[in-house]
Parts: structure tokens; C-alpha cells; sequence
């Protein structure tokens, strides 16, 4: 009797923590979203253990209102300027598995933050940590890296493809061509 | 409210809303009549039935029979009800006319877009040189007719300035227009009226009526671009102002500062309130605001800013210089 | 014709097996197949419609609470400007889930669940037609509304209120899971109100006593047969509207999408159409309350029977002629307006029609003031005024400047707690000694009127004030100097009263189910056939079933004609009589209890729950429900040797 | 309180010796004919509103059907060939129902079910041929919603029938089962009936406007 009271408890305290985690609102600023950037990674063959990506990513990809807010933002701060709505134009598609620069979350982070060769401006400075993350997540999220339950659904616009919690995961494959001779894609 | 603003469906400032206020009296004085006679009736009835209790024989004798005197009142009260009605129907029709009888010569044509959580307004003009922007407080010349054109950016949302008229709603990807004329002098508070998500309780609109000539003054300033900061602090908060995040989303006219996704602030230091209605417009509150618009506005699409506080008192200064 | 001259025309044949004469013994007093298995088997496999009539207003008072606690923390979050105790976030769930709880979960099944209890015992009927699809409806009904709360105790409830409007609620605005809830709850309390409407309607009209003519039905059930149909047409459309918002964040249809030919407008003209009816669905059976307590307590029988059931029939039809009066801010053709205007008015004739009849009744009438009537006497204070404010709300002007403030809120809570809750209060104590066999103490009904009467004025009546001073509705908070505070403060007083008669009430119900006074079969000597049976009524509910010949069969020289001999109690058989004229038809065999409709019930939750977050939940879902209802449908031998036995064919 | 004295009497007159009457009653007579005919108004609604949500769209749009062809032809008319056929069968059916004819019941079901499966499976191409996809625009939305409803009536009917079928062929048996196959009959004329409109929303309306 008494473990199953407890048990319930716990199984009601977990899948309160999921909701919280899923839907909650982030109006505050992360706790530890300043996090120091990791260096540059500019190819994903390194020795030994990959490091381990920012604990503050987390938080956000499996967050519906960063995720949200990340879709919002990459309008906003005119990412689809030039990667279109992730199709890619200017800039290479972001919804494919294709990572040029890597596709974990600290790789986006820098090369939004420090921009790269051939195009892609510095933010670092104009858009705040904070900012920088959910649209890291919401990147990740335009090739299904993220939970289908988390990303967002469609925008009230004109549709060019399927929207984000529509989308088959695509795990990221080492880029074919090195980032040099990078011009679009 | 401050500066004496208004905000009241009862005092009406234009001939819409006082329209609309003949038609309250005169329902309120109806119903309160019709209100009066049923309970008066219903009193009457439990007065002088006599009492009983649950064992009382039932009275059946009537059943089979038809009851003349009852039924003669109560045919007389439906009837009644249903003359009142018509007299409230005919009354509600005339008025909704009238509402839309405004003449609309030299109308000022303003162009009102509502974003979550905020004003957007165009003031159009023939000359496309004359056309500017500004952001949650419309200035208006009393006794010229206005027509906005409403849009909505994302939600639906309604604009209401109850002084001045009634609702209209602004449905994204619908265009719907609202004539009213101010015909008093004063400042008229305006709500969002349809709920439209975190911050619906914080999205007011300010509407100062003023006399035509203040009005052409105010207008005259807000065309001219914003004016370049002379005192090296002010100078140093432009600088702040273009190399963080505000210039992303702000606009300044005569300035790189271009965005279109937040308020336009070339004269915002001329405003009553920042934060659409939500503080009142100084230098300590303005600070505070752009430090953490989150505690004052939770879910405000405005990032908090973790700025030097020398930066900040900069920044502030420079945007007070911007009248 | 009467109905003893058709028995004569049913005159026993010589013949028949001895063992179906022993089977039929007229008087057989054993419930036979009407009783329940003991224990918990009994308990969640029981389709009689007592058992889960009682369940299914437990629930929806359950509900009640929950959703009043939830308007508590409201006017305690308002009772003070610029007040910081409740975030927006939080806030806009509360009101959300507030509004879906009283009108979803509380309130149209609060009335249905009093017709799952009353309306077969008002008719003379055995058990309620189709009593494992009640079943089934009350377990899903009770999964769906505790589906809503869970969702907003782990913080992922509805926030774009109770109409979700579009595109708030849409698939861009409406981030995360939350109005995927609200649209699944719809879904919920849909299968279930649909349902329970039909069961109603067949009851009503197959399986009334012998001899209870259409005209001779008590009001009662008039209004829920109106409100039944209502339900019929009135639901699909939100069934529609909410599925294609589903469809819309799920798997990205443009229904609600301006920009691909969608519109947000199409969402306010669907949910309207029902959202306005709804109003009428939770007003009608008050209305019916009210019909039946005025006469016993006026010891007369009503006034302008007749024209009372017009006026439900007529409010039904224009309920569904006047829903655009809740989108005159938006543009609408001018004309249109117009023409939505005068419906909204012309409805208020015919309740005004059913008023004035019952002034009549009580005019003409012996006064037996108890708590019921009170409560019927608090009815019409608080409806008369909601329903003034009503006629205001219907002129397209002044609807400009009371739209979305929180006047609306004043005159939809004068409309809905005066027109509905108020009768129902009185209902519960009319009522009560037939569900229980016990008494509701009279000096607490009197506290519980008098605290919910002031209380609610209170709370309500300042807010046309503070509509008036534009303050908009679904504010979380306001600031100080618009002067909306004292008025606020006053309201949320007022809340607290309310919540006391509340408390009040659930002290009576507590104590007199132990001590209350025995009750007997009719203690207020009313009129109708539910009190011609045992407080609380036996299964089966009448042993042997009554034939009626009058309209007040109770009150009336041979009102009750003679009783209905022959049907056997295993298989539990009832009579089943014509529509018009309820001559005696021909023999039902009723479905045993089983176990199937709550294991169906529960695959068809977890399919609803399981497609918010995946649509492919449809199709693998239906499978379990599928095989759930074969086992519900598939007959067993043994009951069907037993109809067998007792097969007759015309 | 006493209860009231009229109610414990016993000796009133027996008003209906019900022994003598049927067990069963075919049309509006039973309750299933009241509970099929219910669900029969709660879905023509349902379908009607979907209709009517087809034309709002339509009448926001200025190019109808908006750049996309109208549906191919050929699987919808199809579709509607079967089903008028299929009504012999199920007439047949009905009609041995009421005659209480097990074996011609048993013969009209299983064609009835042949139909269905055949219609099913039509339906199945029919989605290929409407050249336009749920989340291509507006109207694609209105089209698979009146024919994503028409395909799931049509799938729990096809569905009630076999259990049926199943059933009249293993039993057990008695009379008033011949009622639920009356009714089921009733109710596969709603699926054909409602089927007529909605192909001629879907595959002509587009056409003529």
C-alpha cells in the first residue's frame, strides 16, 4: 500500500516534471546561458571522446516555447534571408543532414555567434545568449533533431514544406566537401 | 488616470460614442422598468397566495377548464414584452444608422497594425514623403474625422477607445476599417479588447485629441527624422543603441537602426508611456524596462539586456534626447 | 383512447410453456435481471441508470468544484491592481480551463446526467434505452474531464480560452501541446453528450408508461427532449471545428491559414453555431427544473402547459438563428447584423412566456415555501436581470462597447448561475430525498440560499460596472490607476460567500445522507410519476410498472389507471410503447450488466489521448477499440436462451 | 413523512397484460431504429457542416479549385456505380430480415460485404486521384476532410456488417437479431445516400464553377 502510494507519487512527480519541461514558459533568462563557447570546431574527426555539448542546449530543444520562440527569431533576425526557410539559398539548407560546420549544438552556437567564411555574419554581441540558443534548437529542430512532440507545427503563411514536427530525423553526416569551397551548400 | 486620460463607455468624447450612450440610457431605463414590473409581479404573487404545506390537498379543479382572468394577464404581459422589444429593436437599428452616418470629408487616414503586444500606426498622407510611423499612441486634430485601417501582424486583436467608439476587431488576413471623430480635447485610453495571448492585459493605446493646430505641430515633429545626440553621453548611447541587440528590432530614423519588429522610436521620448500603456515614460522606469522587460511584462517578445550599468544610463539618455 | 380498452384488445390467449407462465408472474416483486452483482463487480460493470445517473452528477459536481476553485484563484489573482501572486502563463490556463470546465464538463453534463437519473423515472420507464451506451458515456466523460485537469496540473492546460479562437490557438500561436488538450477534451464530452442525447430521445419516445400521451409528459422531460435535439444538431459543429484545429497542429491542414485560403473567421462562425445553442442546452433543463418545482410547490399544476412547451420548442429553433451576435466586432454585413439582432431579442419572448406563467401558477396558487422553491425565487431575480443585460448585449451599438469586457462576464454569469445553477440547487433538494431516501436539512438550505443569493450579487453585479469603465475581459491584471480596484476587491468578497453557501451545501448532503429524515416515496406529495415509486428506487425502478391516464397522474382521480402485468424480471423486460398516443407496443428485453463499455471506454481514451501526439494513434488505436466493442455487441447463449423462451412474434 | 396513499394500493386494475405482445418490432418501432436513426442525424450534420466548410473556403478563394487540377473522374464515379449496386444486396438483406429469412440474410450480407470491400479499396486509389494533398492549401484540407468522413463511416460500417454477417452465420440466434440487421441495412442507405453529395462536391462542383 504505502509503496504503491509512493510509487504513484514519484510517477506523478516525474510526468510533472516532463509536462513543466515540454511546455513550460522561459520568460527568465537560462541560468547558466552565458555559457563560455567552446572552440571552434571546424571538422568532427577529433581524438579520443567528442566533447560534450553545453549543458543549456538541452533545455531548449526539448522546449516547445523555445523552440517556438527560435522559429520566430530566425524570421526575425532574417536567418531565412539567406537559408530561405531552411531549403537554402545564399546559404546552405539547414533542414538537411548535411553540417558543414558541425551539427551539434555548440557548433551551431559558434557559427552563429563568431559567423564563418563565405557569408555567414557574426551575431555575437547583437543577439542576446539567450536568443542565440533557441534558435539553435529551432535549427536543429528543421532536420528532426529534436522531439516531433516539442517542435513546432506550422506557420500561418505560405507553405514551402512539411513543418518541423513533420519531419523524419536526419542524423548529421560528416560534410562531402571541405568548408573552404564552401559557396552555397 | 495620468494626464487625466479617460477610459469610460459613459463619457462619451465624439458623436460615436455618445451615439451609443443615448442608447444605453435608454435601455437602461427600459429594462429597469421591465426588471421593476416582473419582480413586482412575482412579489405580489407570493403575498397574496395563501400558505400551505406539502400535505395541502393539490387544487386540481381547473384542469379541463380554462382559467380567463390568468390567461388574460399573461397574454398581456407577452404582449407587452414583445412591444418593448420592438421598441428596442427599432431604437438599436436607428442608432446602428446613425453610427454610420459620419462624414468622412478630409478624413486623416491612419494605418493600425496590432502585433502581440503591441501598436503599430502609419499616418498616410498624398505625399509619400509626409507618411511616418509610430507606435502605441495615435495623436489626432479634434473635430477632423479618422479612419484607420486595421490590420492584424499575428492574433487576432480589437481595437476599443471607449470615449470615443465601439470595438472593431483586427483578424489577420482580414483588412477592416473604423471611422470616429473626437469632438473634446483630451487623452483616451485604448485597449485590446479580444484576448490575445501573455501580455492582453498590458496592450493599450494611447489617444491624444488636441486642437488641429497643436496636432499639425506634433505632426510636423514626428515626420522630421530623429535628431543627432550633441552631448558625448548621448553620443555614446547611439553607439550602444546600434551595436547591441536593440537595432535588430527597433527602428531610428537617422540611423542604420532599421527593424521593424518592435516599436519605431525615432520621437519615443515625446510619448506618455512605454511598454504599450504599461509605465509611465522617465528615465528611471525606461531603464528598468530595458534592463528586464520580463518581470514587468512576462512572455514581452523584448530580450532582457545584461548591459554595463554605464552603457544603460548612456542608452537611456540617448533615447531621451529623441523627442 | 384510454388504455385499459387496449388491454382488453391484449386479452390473454390460452397456452403458452408452463415455465414462461412462472417467469411472468405479474407481481414478481424480485428485481430479477435488473439488480446488480454485488461488490465491485457490480459497481463497475452496472448499467442501470440510478447507479450511473448518481455517478455522472457526482462527477459533473466534482467538476463544478474543481472549475470554482479555479475562478477562485482568479479573483484572488484581481482582487488588488498590479497584484504579481499569479503569472500570465498560469493565468491564461486558469481562465481557459475554468470556462472549458464549466461549460464542457460541468454544466451540459450536469443536465444530461440529471435526465440519465430522472427522465425514465418521470416516464414510467424501467431503465433508460441503450444502458450500456450511458454506460460508456459516463466513463468517457470521466476520463476526458480528468485528462483536462492532469494536463493543467502538469502545467501543460489550454491557455487560449474556453472558443480557442483561431489562430491563438493555431498551430504557430498556440505553442506545445495545450490546445491539442482543449480540442481532444471537446472530443471527449462530445462522444459522451452525443450519446446520452440519443439514449434520451429513444426513452422518451419509446418507452414512456402506457397511457403518457406526448401531452401528458411532465416538463421536464419536454425540455430535456428539446435540449436532447439541440445537443443532435448543435455538437457536430464543434465535433468539426475542433477536429480541423487538430488537423491544423497535428498534421498541418490550412482550415484556420489566411495565407493558403484558410480563414480565422471560419473558426468563429463553426464554434458559434454551437457555442450559442450551448447556452441554451445548459438554460432549457433549468427552465425544466423550475416547471416542475413551481407547481408542487404552488400545489397546483402548472399554467400554460401547452404554451411552456411551445416556448422550449420555439427557443430551441431560433437558439440556432443568433450565434453571429458574438462577432459584431469583427466585419460582418451590416444587414446581417440586423437581422442576428432581432433574433437575439425576439428569443427572449418566449422566456418570458414561460415566466409569466409561472407568476400565474404561484399567483393562483398555495405558497409552500421551502428551499426549493427559494432557490426557483433567487431564479428569477437573477435571471430576469441577466436576461435585461441580455437584450442590451443584442443591439449591435452597444455590444461595440460591452463586447469582450467584463460586462459579458457579469451577464453570462447572471445567465448561466441564475438560469441553470440557481434551479439546480433547487433541483438538488427537490430531488435529493427520491435519490437517497433522506431529507436535505431545511435551516442549512436556507443558510446555502441565502449566502449563494448575496454572495453572488456581490461578486457579480460590479463587474457591468467595470465593463462599463472598460475594463476587458481575460486580463490577469490591472493597473491601479484605472481605478478598477475597489470594484474588484468588492467581487472577489463576494467570491468568498459564494464559496461558503458552497461549502454549506456539501455539509448538508453530508449529513443528512447519515441522519437525514427518512423521506418516503413522495414527500412533498408532488404530481409526477418518479414519486410513485420507493425512495430510492428499487432496480427496475417500478415493480410493477404503472400505466398512466392523466397529466398529473399522482394528483388526479385515476390519473394512475392500473399497473403493466407480464413482462418478466430475467430477462429484465420493458414495454415498449408508441410514439404519439404510448399504447403498449411490445416487449424489450434489456441488455445485463457488463463489464465491455468501461474497457471500451478506456481503449477510446487512450486513443484520444495518444493521437494528440501522433496521428498514426488513430489507426492503431481503433484496433483495441474495435475488438472492445465486438465483445460489448457479441450475445452470450445463455441470455439469449432466456429471450428465446420468451419469443412472441406480432 | 407518509408516502402518498395511492401508490401502495395493489389492487388497481391491470391496465396491459404485456405476456400476449412481441419481443421484437422491426422500423420505428424498436429502439435500434430510434438509436440508428440518431447517430444518422448526428453524422448527415457532420457532413453537412464539411460541405458548408468546402464552400467558405471556396468563396475565400478567387481560382477554384485553387492551381491544381480537379480530381481524376474515374475512381470517385466508380465508387458511386458500386454503391448504387450495392443497394440490391442490401435491400435483399433488409427485406429477408423482415421476412425472417436467415438463409436469404445470410446471402444478401456477405454480397453487401463483397461491395464494401470493393468499395473500400476503390476508395483507396480514389485518394491517389484528387491531385492535391491535406497541407497543399485550403481547399486540399476541405477535400480530405469530406472524404477522410465518408471513408471512416464507410470503414465502420463495412466493419458492423461482417460482425453481423459473423454473427448470422455462428449465432446464437434468436428473433430480434433480424431487427439489427434491418438496421444495419437502414444505415449502409444513409453511407449511399450521403455519398451522392459529397461526390458531387468533390468531383464536379470544381468543374462547373
Amino acid at each position: 500500500m504505502n509503496i504503491r502510494v509512493r510509487a504513484a507519487v514519484l510517477v506523478a512527480v516525474l510526468a510533472a516534471t516532463a509536462g513543466c519541461q515540454r511546455e513550460a514558459r522561459l520568460f527568465e533568462p537560462a541560468a547558466g546561458s552565458a555559457v563560455t563557447p567552446p572552440p571552434v570546431r571546424m571538422s568532427d574527426l577529433q581524438p579520443g571522446q567528442s566533447s560534450p555539448p553545453p549543458a543549456v542546449a538541452p533545455r531548449y530543444e526539448v522546449n516547445a516555447a523555445a523552440l517556438a520562440a527560435g522559429k520566430r527569431l530566425f524570421t526575425w533576425y532574417n536567418c531565412n534571408g539567406c537559408h530561405a526557410n531552411g531549403g537554402g539559398d545564399k546559404g546552405p539548407a539547414l533542414m538537411d543532414d548535411v553540417w558543414i560546420y558541425g551539427g551539434e549544438p555548440a557548433n551551431i552556437y559558434m557559427t552563429i555567434v563568431e559567423g564563418r567564411p563565405n557569408g555567414m555574419p557574426s551575431y555575437g554581441g547583437h543577439i542576446p545568449d539567450e536568443h542565440v540558443w533557441q534558435l539553435v534548437a529551432y535549427v536543429r529542430s528543421m532536420s528532426g533533431l529534436v522531439p516531433v512532440d516539442a517542435a513546432p507545427s506550422r506557420d500561418d503563411a505560405m507553405q514551402s514544406a512539411p513543418a518541423e514536427n513533420r519531419r523524419a530525423a536526419q542524423p548529421p553526416v560528416p560534410a562531402a566537401v571541405p568548408p573552404s569551397s564552401q559557396t552555397s551548400k | 488616470m495620468d494626464e487625466g486620460s479617460a477610459l469610460s463607455a459613459l463619457v462619451p468624447a465624439g458623436p460615436q460614442a455618445a451615439h451609443i450612450h443615448t442608447l444605453w440610457l435608454v435601455m437602461l431605463a427600459v429594462c429597469a422598468l421591465v426588471f421593476a414590473a416582473i419582480l413586482g409581479a412575482l412579489a405580489i404573487a407570493m403575498r397574496r397566495a395563501p400558505c400551505g404545506d406539502e400535505t395541502s390537498e393539490p387544487d386540481t379543479s381547473m384542469i379541463g377548464n380554462d382559467e380567463p382572468a390568468v390567461r388574460r394577464a399573461v397574454t398581456f404581459g407577452i404582449a407587452a414584452s414583445a412591444a418593448l422589444l420592438i421598441t428596442l429593436l427599432v431604437t438599436s437599428i436607428v442608432i446602428e444608422r446613425a453610427l454610420a452616418q459620419l462624414p468622412l470629408r478630409d478624413a486623416l487616414h491612419i494605418r493600425l497594425t496590432g502585433h502581440q503586444w503591441w501598436w503599430e500606426a502609419t499616418y498616410d498622407d498624398a505625399k509619400a514623403a509626409n507618411v511616418f510611423t509610430t507606435a502605441n499612441e495615435l495623436h489626432i486634430p479634434v473635430g477632423r474625422p479618422i479612419v484607420l485601417t486595421l490590420e492584424a501582424e499575428d492574433v487576432i486583436h480589437s481595437f476599443w477607445v471607449p470615449n470615443l467608439h465601439g470595438k472593431k476587431d483586427l483578424v489577420p488576413g482580414r483588412t477592416a476599417t473604423i471611422a470616429f471623430r473626437a469632438d473634446a480635447a483630451g487623452t483616451f485610453r485604448g485597449q485590446c479588447a479580444e484576448f490575445c495571448g501573455y501580455q492582453h492585459a498590458n496592450m493599450a493605446l494611447m489617444v491624444i485629441a488636441e486642437p488641429p493646430e497643436r496636432y499639425e505641430r506634433w505632426a510636423a515633429a514626428a515626420r522630421t527624422s530623429a535628431p543627432q545626440p550633441l552631448e558625448p553621453l548621448a553620443q555614446r548611447g547611439q553607439q550602444v543603441f546600434l551595436q547591441s541587440t536593440c537595432a535588430m528590432c527597433h527602428t531610428i530614423v537617422g540611423t542604420p537602426a532599421n527593424g521593424r519588429r518592435a516599436p519605431d522610436l525615432t520621437h519615443v521620448a515625446s510619448r506618455l508611456r512605454i511598454g504599450a500603456g504599461t509605465l509611465h515614460n522617465d528615465p528611471v522606469t525606461l531603464s528598468a524596462w530595458i534592463a528586464d522587460p520580463q518581470r514587468i511584462k512576462p512572455g514581452v517578445h523584448m530580450p532582457a539586456h545584461a548591459l554595463p550599468s554605464a552603457d544603460l544610463q548612456a542608452l537611456v539618455a540617448y533615447l531621451g534626447t529623441l523627442k | 383512447m384510454t388504455v385499459d380498452t387496449t388491454a382488453g384488445a391484449l386479452a390473454p390467449e390460452p397456452g403458452g410453456e408452463a415455465s414462461v407462465a412462472e417467469l411472468l408472474t405479474p407481481h414478481a416483486r424480485r428485481f430479477g435481471g435488473w439488480a446488480d452483482a454485488p461488490g465491485v463487480l457490480g459497481w463497475i460493470s452496472t448499467i442501470d441508470h440510478k447507479r450511473v445517473g448518481r455517478r455522472f452528477i457526482g462527477t459533473a459536481f466534482g467538476f463544478f468544484v474543481a472549475g470554482g476553485v479555479l475562478a477562485g484563484l482568479m479573483r484572488l489573482q484581481l482582487s488588488r491592481p498590479d497584484s504579481s501572486l499569479i503569472g500570465p502563463d498560469l493565468y491564461n490556463q486558469l481562465f481557459t480551463v475554468h470556462g472549458t470546465s464549466m461549460m464542457f464538463v460541468f454544466a451540459v453534463p450536469m443536465m444530461q446526467a440529471m435526465a440519465v437519473y430522472f427522465v425514465p423515472l418521470m416516464v414510467g420507464a424501467r431503465n433508460i434505452a441503450f444502458p450500456r451506451l450511458i454506460a460508456y458515456a459516463y466513463w468517457v466523460y470521466l476520463f476526458g474531464g480528468l485528462m483536462l485537469y492532469s494536463a493543467l496540473v502538469l502545467n501543460i492546460g489550454p491557455d487560449a480560452g474556453w472558443f480557442s479562437y483561431t489562430p491563438l490557438a493555431g498551430p504557430q500561436y498556440g505553442v506545445g501541446k495545450r490546445s491539442d488538450f482543449w480540442a481532444q477534451l471537446i472530443t471527449f464530452t462530445e462522444v459522451s453528450g452525443l450519446l446520452v442525447a440519443v439514449s434520451v430521445i429513444t426513452t422518451v419516445f419509446k418507452l414512456r408508461a402506457p397511457g403518457m400521451t406526448l401531452n401528458r409528459m411532465p416538463l421536464f422531460v419536454w425540455a430535456l427532449l428539446v435540449t436532447s435535439f439541440m445537443v443532435v444538431f448543435a455538437l457536430p459543429s464543434v465535433m468539426m471545428v475542433s477536429t480541423s484545429l487538430i488537423l491544423d497542429r497535428l498534421v498541418g491542414t490550412h482550415f484556420f491559414n489566411p495565407a493558403e485560403g484558410g480563414d480565422a473567421l471560419l473558426w468563429q462562425h463553426l464554434f458559434w453555431f454551437f457555442g450559442h445553442p450551448e447556452v441554451y442546452m445548459i438554460f432549457l433543463p433549468g427552465l425544466g427544473f423550475v416547471s416542475m418545482i413551481v407547481p408542487t410547490f404552488a400545489r397546483r399544476p402548472v399554467f400554460g402547459y401547452v404554451a411552456i412547451v411551445l416556448s422550449l420548442i420555439a427557443t430551441a429553433f431560433l437558439a440556432f438563428g443568433l450565434w453571429v451576435h458574438h462577432m459584431f466586432a469583427t466585419n460582418v454585413p451590416e444587414l446581417g447584423k440586423s437581422f442576428f439582432t432581432a433574433a437575439s431579442m425576439v428569443i427572449a419572448i418566449p422566456t418570458a412566456t414561460q415566466l409569466f406563467c409561472w407568476i400565474a401558477t404561484l399567483w393562483t396558487g398555495r405558497i409552500v415555501l421551502r428551499t426549493p422553491l427559494l432557490f426557483v425565487l433567487g431564479f428569477f431575480f437573477i435571471l430576469v436581470l441577466g436576461g435585461l443585460t441580455g437584450i442590451m448585449l443584442a443591439a449591435v451599438p452597444l455590444d461595440l462597447q460591452l463586447h469582450d469586457t467584463f460586462f459579458v462576464v457579469a451577464h453570462l454569469h447572471y445567465v448561466l448561475i441564475g438560469g441553470a445553477v440557481f434551479p439546480l440547487f433547487g433541483a438538488f433538494y427537490y430531488w435529493f430525498p427520491k435519490v437517497t431516501g433522506r431529507m436535505l436539512d431545511e435551516t442549512l438550505g436556507r443558510w446555502n440560499f441565502w449566502l449563494f443569493f448575496v454572495g453572488f450579487n456581490v461578486a457579480f453585479f460590479p463587474m457591468h460596472i467595470l465593463g462599463l469603465q472598460g475594463m476587458p475581459r481575460r486580463v490577469y491584471t490591472y493597473a491601479a490607476d484605472t481605478g478598477w480596484g475597489p470594484l474588484n476587491l468588492v467581487a472577489s468578497l463576494g467570491a468568498v460567500v459564494v464559496v461558503a453557501s458552497v461549502l454549506v451545501f456539501v455539509v448538508n448532503v453530508a449529513r443528512s445522507c447519515r441522519m437525514g429524515v427518512h423521506a418516503g416515496a413522495n414527500p412533498w406529495h408532488a404530481s409526477t410519476l418518479e414519486w410513485a415509486t420507493d425512495s430510492p428506487p428499487p432496480p427496475g425502478n417500478f415493480h410493477p410498472p404503472l400505466a398512466v391516464a392523466r397529466r398529473e397522474p399522482l394528483w388526479e382521480r385515476a390519473g394512475v389507471s392500473g399497473f403493466v402485468e407480464g413482462l418478466a424480471n430475467d430477462p429484465p423486460e420493458a414495454l415498449v410503447t408508441t410514439l404519439l398516443d404510448a399504447l403498449p407496443h411490445h416487449r424489450l428485453a434489456f441488455p445485463t450488466p457488463t463489464i465491455w463499455p468501461l474497457l471500451a471506454a478506456i481503449a477510446t481514451s487512450v486513443l484520444f489521448i495518444s493521437s494528440i501526439f501522433t496521428p498514426w494513434a488513430v489507426v492503431w488505436g481503433s484496433i483495441p477499440v474495435a475488438i472492445t466493442l465486438i465483445a460489448w455487441f457479441w450475445p452470450s447463449r445463455s441470455e439469449t436462451r432466456k429471450h428465446v423462451r420468451l419469443e412472441r412474434v406480432s | 413523512m407518509t408516502s402518498d396513499a395511492r401508490i401502495v394500493d395493489t389492487n388497481r386494475p391491470v391496465a396491459v397484460d404485456a405476456s400476449w405482445l412481441p419481443n421484437h418490432a422491426f422500423g420505428h418501432h424498436s429502439l435500434m431504429w430510434w438509436g440508428t436513426v440518431g447517430v444518422m442525424a448526428i453524422e448527415g450534420m457532420a457532413f453537412a457542416l464539411a460541405v458548408l466548410m468546402y464552400v467558405y473556403v471556396w468563396t475565400r478563394l478567387d481560382a477554384w479549385p485553387p492551381d491544381v487540377l480537379p480530381p481524376d473522374l474515374h475512381f470517385g464515379t466508380l465508387n458511386l456505380a458500386i454503391l448504387v449496386a450495392s443497394l440490391v444486396p442490401n435491400a435483399y438483406a433488409k427485406r429477408a430480415a423482415e421476412r425472417y429469412d436467415l438463409h436469404g440474410v445470410r446471402i444478401g450480407m456477405s454480397v453487401c460485404l463483397v461491395f464494401g470491400v470493393a468499395f473500400i479499396a476503390v476508395r483507396a486509389l480514389e485518394f491517389t486521384a484528387l491531385n492535391v494533398s491535406w497541407d497543399t492549401n485550403a481547399y486540399g484540407s476541405a477535400v480530405y476532410l469530406l472524404l477522410g468522413l465518408h471513408t471512416t463511416h464507410l470503414v465502420t460500417d463495412v466493419m458492423d456488417t461482417a460482425v453481423l454477417a459473423v454473427l448470422m452465420f455462428t449465432g446464437p440466434l434468436e428473433k430480434s437479431r433480424f431487427v439489427d440487421v434491418s438496421e444495419n441495412a437502414l444505415y449502409w442507405y444513409f453511407v449511399v445516400a450521403a455519398w451522392v453529395p459529397i461526390y458531387v462536391v468533390i468531383y464536379w462542383l470544381p468543374r462547373w464553377l
